[in-house]
């Protein structure tokens, strides 16, 4: 096929997906849009075929992908690559995977279309075969994956034994009457260790930076921007249209996914800040935002949801922004380490907008969608009476946002110690300066991106819209009558969230992010004395935590059996 | 970690793992028990539903027919990656191998092991036809059947006859075998729709439970799979064929 | 005994597949330990489905009604089965392709990252 | 008949083990082709030969053909890399 017919045929058809996943979420705001596939509708509630379920939530995230894909091919245009038509039909498959995993109303059909934008991804990882860079990082990833889509398995085979169905309102119903025992217990634990694996939380998160740093950036719009949201999609989901019932009064569960959630939030966000690598910052960047999302998710209620699906629909299109900005860079300067790159990129200004525009939507900056969906969040997280979550969420935010402000000083203006002289050193390099300036359709998906991550922080009403969504994806009986025997919803009123605090919250974490970006640049400025204890101090930490990350595949897999033994120990403790 | 530490905290980890998971197993029914409802409704059914005395293959390719989709389409992706990953690297590094060059490498075979491999050839290929075209009725089906016939091709590599598999596979042929079968897949769940049911949905006569023309579209969905498994198993082994045959050079270990 | 021997097999055969990934020191004999830890859910779901005298699920020379095991598992071991072998293959790709790069199939021996 | 399903059982762990422990993967190989077929015969007792079928010629038969494939394209590059060496 002739290279632009392949491009356009590609981008049009990544196109034509969003519009219909858009439509899709047009018909589901009035009540969960059902089709029985063969059209074996259930006889009795026992459903004898599969069925996609859609909701808001589902679909949303649905459109989430269409969006980042189309981005995604729309960049790839004008980079060469060898086997452009395969590439082209696995980043479609790899979409039609997603889109089908978040329509699903089936738990073993989820986990097939899991599979097939698991595999897809695998592939797309590994063949960038002119990097020498370390292929290892492609196996650990598909390796450790495959392990947790294994366990996913268990989990849904054991469900099957005890319930005899494996669509998901059926599931809910069959379980719901009595409280979980043993068998529903270590299937959750099996479901979710799997699905944790996909979201990288931590300790299921070793596969990650690797993945993401050799990832092409077209495959990495997608990874930053909605696989690691899969993950926590699926959690919610499996959640709460199969386990809410028999986990209904089970106090300690909470406490449980919150431990996880500030850990992922924590270890993510000083991983992301030590690193000088821009797609492995970006990658620790998204573990510290799920684990900022799991959060919500885990006060297993329909505030927190809706703060959280808001919050991760904006977050991944601003990461999806900035990692194409970083196969700009990566395209033109053919390097991604901001040390190396140091004071490079003064004639990419519009790269360097995007950054720092990037950057301030990762900290939740008016007007961009994360503001509206963490003040969602904050305000769960005070009626949940967890108020220093709210503090969670400023460091998250804080160091996220340092972490890239303080690459872009590095790179785009040449701050920062040892800066000059690297500069001077690499001074011959610009003659791998391929092309002086970045072309409009590898700038444009970025803003264009961005652009929508504002849209949906300035769209009226958006907030009550993601409230009701959450209040339908919460709760089980009125998705298993409409899946399995329709009774009507009803819609409840919410009243309009308050902005002024978490403005507030916004500000402090956008100013703590820059304090500590400059920090990181002028060292030389900060009083010696304390600045000297603090290092020291922090040194032994920080060098046991770089080496806990230098994994290779054995560990990355002992890494999952640890998470899912204390996971695993901590529910059945909580549960008896 | 080293290797003796990882070692010894997987094997720590995976006793407590491996205790719950224990726990939770014997929350099953005993084993021979089966207390349904899905697969008891389907055993009664079905037959009826569908004509298709194999419930199994109904329910692979009717009622969770959308799984089967999504499994072919696995298959697909995994060639498609696989061809990606290879295919790269012989652009990059090497030259394709002409078919002189196949014939030079190709391992030495005697006489004896070629004509065995060749008459085999045959019965294998009606086998594989075979259990496609009945997997409505017994077991077996396009995928098992898809298999065997990609193993069909195997054989005639087996016996040495590496240029005649190109002729006959050559990589364009195979390529779009596997992706037709793919895609008449998805064009005959979209007759459903187009006959105003639903996607997947059955448009051809049931016929007599038991006749080979029967089960609808079971029978050509299963031909549809068969030819997307053999020509997807065929480009797999091919690609990973290529992959030895390209590096075996004159001079080289051999 | 007889009662959980086959749950108890799944579980042992899923264990051992983990320890040989993480004991691997080559990454062809990793992803065959995958394969391992993968055939552990065929097992678990054929024995949840499986129903004590009870025939195959295919009633050509039985009628309908004869008890017979579930054919629903049957189904999803069969998708499982495709998805196993694929992955497996596109893996044993990327180990090739490690090969190629690192020139090693060793994990232990290769080049540890910067950061 | 149960005393048939306990030895296939116990076949399937031992073999299953079996192919972890040989570390070597081109004998590693022929034993999970060995593995495959013990669990295709088991699927066989499982009433399920659809399964039975497919893991018969996938388990035992392609898979293990794909490993051997893959080892020897792996040889192949040793080789390839000594002589390189060598030069």
């Amino acid at each position: 096929m002739p290279r632009r017919l392949a491009d356009t045929a590609a981008v049009a058809t990544a196109a034509v997906v969003t519009v219909c996943c858009l439509a899709l979420l047009a018909s589901c705001l009035d009540g969960t849009a059902v089709y029985w596939f063969g059209g074996w509708v259930p006889r009795h509630g026992i459903a004898l075929g599969v069925a996609f379920a859609v909701d808001p939530v589902g679909a949303t995230m649905a459109t989430l992908a269409g969006v980042l894909a189309t981005a995604a091919l729309t960049f790839s245009w004008r980079i060469f690559e060898a086997v452009r038509t395969l590439h082209h039909a696995l980043m479609l498959v790899f979409l039609a995977g997603i889109v089908g995993f978040c329509l699903s109303g089936d738990l073993f059909n989820m986990f097939v279309f899991y599979e097939l934008f698991s595999v897809a991804a695998y592939a797309l990882t590994g063949y960038q075969t002119t990097d020498p860079g370390p292929v290892r990082g492609a196996l650990n990833f598909a390796i450790t994956n495959s392990v947790g889509a294994i366990l996913v398995l268990a989990g849904i085979a054991l469900l099957y034994g005890r319930a005899g169905a494996l669509n998901l309102a059926q599931l809910g119903q069959s379980l719901a009457s009595r409280p979980a025992d043993r068998l529903v217990i270590v299937a959750f634990l099996l479901l979710m260790v799997g699905f944790f694996v996909k979201a990288a939380v931590v300790p299921f998160h070793f596969w990650l930076a690797d993945a993401y740093a050799l990832a092409p950036t077209v495959v990495g719009v997608l990874f930053a921007g909605v696989v690691s949201e899969l993950g926590l999609y699926a959690v919610a989901r499996v959640y709460w249209t199969v386990f809410s019932g028999p986990f209904e009064g089970v106090q300690g569960l909470r406490g449980i996914l919150l431990v996880g959630a500030v850990t992922t939030a924590l270890v993510g966000g000083v991983m992301c800040v030590l690193q000088h690598h821009l797609a492995r910052m970006l990658a620790y960047a998204t573990v510290s935002h799920v684990g900022l999302t799991l959060a919500g998710f885990a006060l297993l209620g329909p505030a927190g949801t809706g703060g959280a699906v808001l919050y991760l629909v904006a977050d991944g299109l601003v990461k999806g922004a900035l990692f194409i900005s970083v196969g700009i860079i990566e395209h033109h300067l053919r390097d991604t380490d901001e040390r190396r790159l140091a004071g490079r990129g003064r004639h990419l200004p519009w790269v360097a907008g995007l950054l720092v525009l990037g950057a301030l939507g990762l900290a939740g900056v008016p007007p961009f969608g994360t503001f509206l969906g963490k003040a969602l969040l904050e305000e769960a997280a005070l009626a949940a009476g967890q108020p220093w979550l709210i503090g969670l969420f400023v460091a998250v935010a804080a160091l996220t946002s340092a972490a890239l402000l303080r690459a872009t000083g590095r790179v785009f203006l040449g701050l920062g110690p040892g800066g000059g002289p690297a500069a001077a050193r690499r001074g011959p390099d610009e003659s791998a300066v391929r092309h002086p300036h970045a072309h409009p359709t590898q700038v444009a998906p970025a803003v264009a991106l961005l652009a929508l991550a504002v849209a949906i922080g300035l769209w009226p009403g958006l907030t009550a819209a993601a409230e009701e969504a959450a209040a339908r994806f919460t709760d089980r009986p009125a998705y298993a009558a409409a899946v399995l025997g329709g009774a009507a919803e009803v819609p409840a009123a919410h009243p309009p969230v308050l902005l002024a605090a978490p403005a507030g919250w916004a500000v402090l974490s956008a100013l703590l992010g820059l304090a500590l970006a400059w920090a990181a640049l002028r060292p030389d400025r900060l009083p010696a004395g304390p600045r000297d204890r603090l290092a020291r101090a922090a040194a032994p930490a920080v060098a046991a935590l770089r080496r806990i990350h230098r994994v290779q595949i054995g560990d990355s897999v002992t890494w999952l059996v640890v998470g899912m033994a204390g996971f695993g120990t901590l529910l059945a403790l909580v549960t008896r | 970690m080293t290797p003796a530490v990882r070692r010894r905290v997987f094997l720590v980890a995976a006793a407590a793992a491996g205790a719950l998971l224990l726990w939770g197993l014997t929350g099953l029914p005993d084993y021979g028990v089966y207390n349904g409802p899905y697969g008891d409704v389907l055993n009664r059914v079905a037959v009826a539903e569908r004509s298709a005395t194999n419930v199994v293959a109904a329910v692979t390719f009717d009622y969770r027919g959308v799984d089967t989709m999504g499994e072919e389409y696995i298959l697909f992706a995994a060639v498609l990656g696989v061809a990606i990953l290879l295919r790269a690297q012989r652009d990059e590094h090497e030259e394709p191998p002409d078919e002189d060059a196949a014939d030079r490498d190709a391992p030495a075979t005697s006489n004896a092991v070629r004509i065995v491999g060749l008459t085999l050839v045959g019965p294998v290929v009606l086998f594989g036809l075979y259990l496609v075209a009945h997997g409505h009725l017994t077991p077996g089906g396009g995928f098992q059947g898809g298999v065997v016939l990609a193993t069909a091709a195997l054989l005639v590599y087996l016996s040495g006859e590496y240029v005649t598999l190109r002729r006959v596979s050559p990589e364009l042929v195979t390529d779009v075998a596997e992706s037709v079968g793919a895609a008449s897949y998805v064009a005959i769940g979209l007759l459903g729709v187009a006959a105003g049911t639903a996607f997947l949905a059955n448009v051809l006569p049931l016929g007599q439970p038991g006749q080979l023309l029967s089960a609808g579209t079971i029978l050509p969905i299963n031909a549809a799979v068969g030819l997307e498994v053999a020509g997807g198993f065929v480009l797999l082994l091919s690609e990973f064929l290529e992959q030895t045959l390209v590096i075996r050079r004159p001079g080289e270990v051999t | 005994m007889l009662k959980f021997l086959p749950y108890m097999v799944a579980a042992w055969l899923l264990l051992v597949g983990l320890y040989g990934i993480v004991t691997s020191r080559n990454l062809v004999h990793a992803i065959t330990c995958l394969s391992v830890a993968q055939s552990s859910t065929y097992i678990l779901l054929l024995s949840v489905g499986f129903e004590r005298g009870g025939t195959a699920p295919v009633f050509l020379d039985v009628p309908v009604g004869t008890r017979a095991v579930d054919p629903v598992v049957g189904a999803l071991t069969l998708t499982d089965v495709v998805v196993g072998a694929t992955v497996s293959a596109l893996l044993l790709a990327l180990a090739v392709q490690a090969q190629k790069h690192q020139g090693t199939l060793d994990p232990e021996r290769f080049g540890k990252e910067r950061d | 008949m149960i005393v048939l399903e306990v030895t296939v059982f116990l076949l399937v762990a031992a073999a299953g083990t079996a192919v972890v422990l040989t570390r070597d993967p081109l004998n590693q190989a022929i034993v999970a082709s060995f593995y495959g077929l013990i669990l295709g015969i088991m699927f066989f007792v499982y009433q399920a030969p659809d399964v039975a079928l497919s893991q018969i010629a996938v388990g035992a038969v392609a898979l293990p053909l794909m490993i051997l494939l893959a080892l020897a394209k792996v040889r192949a590059l040793e080789g390839s890399r000594r002589e390189d060496e060598d030069r």
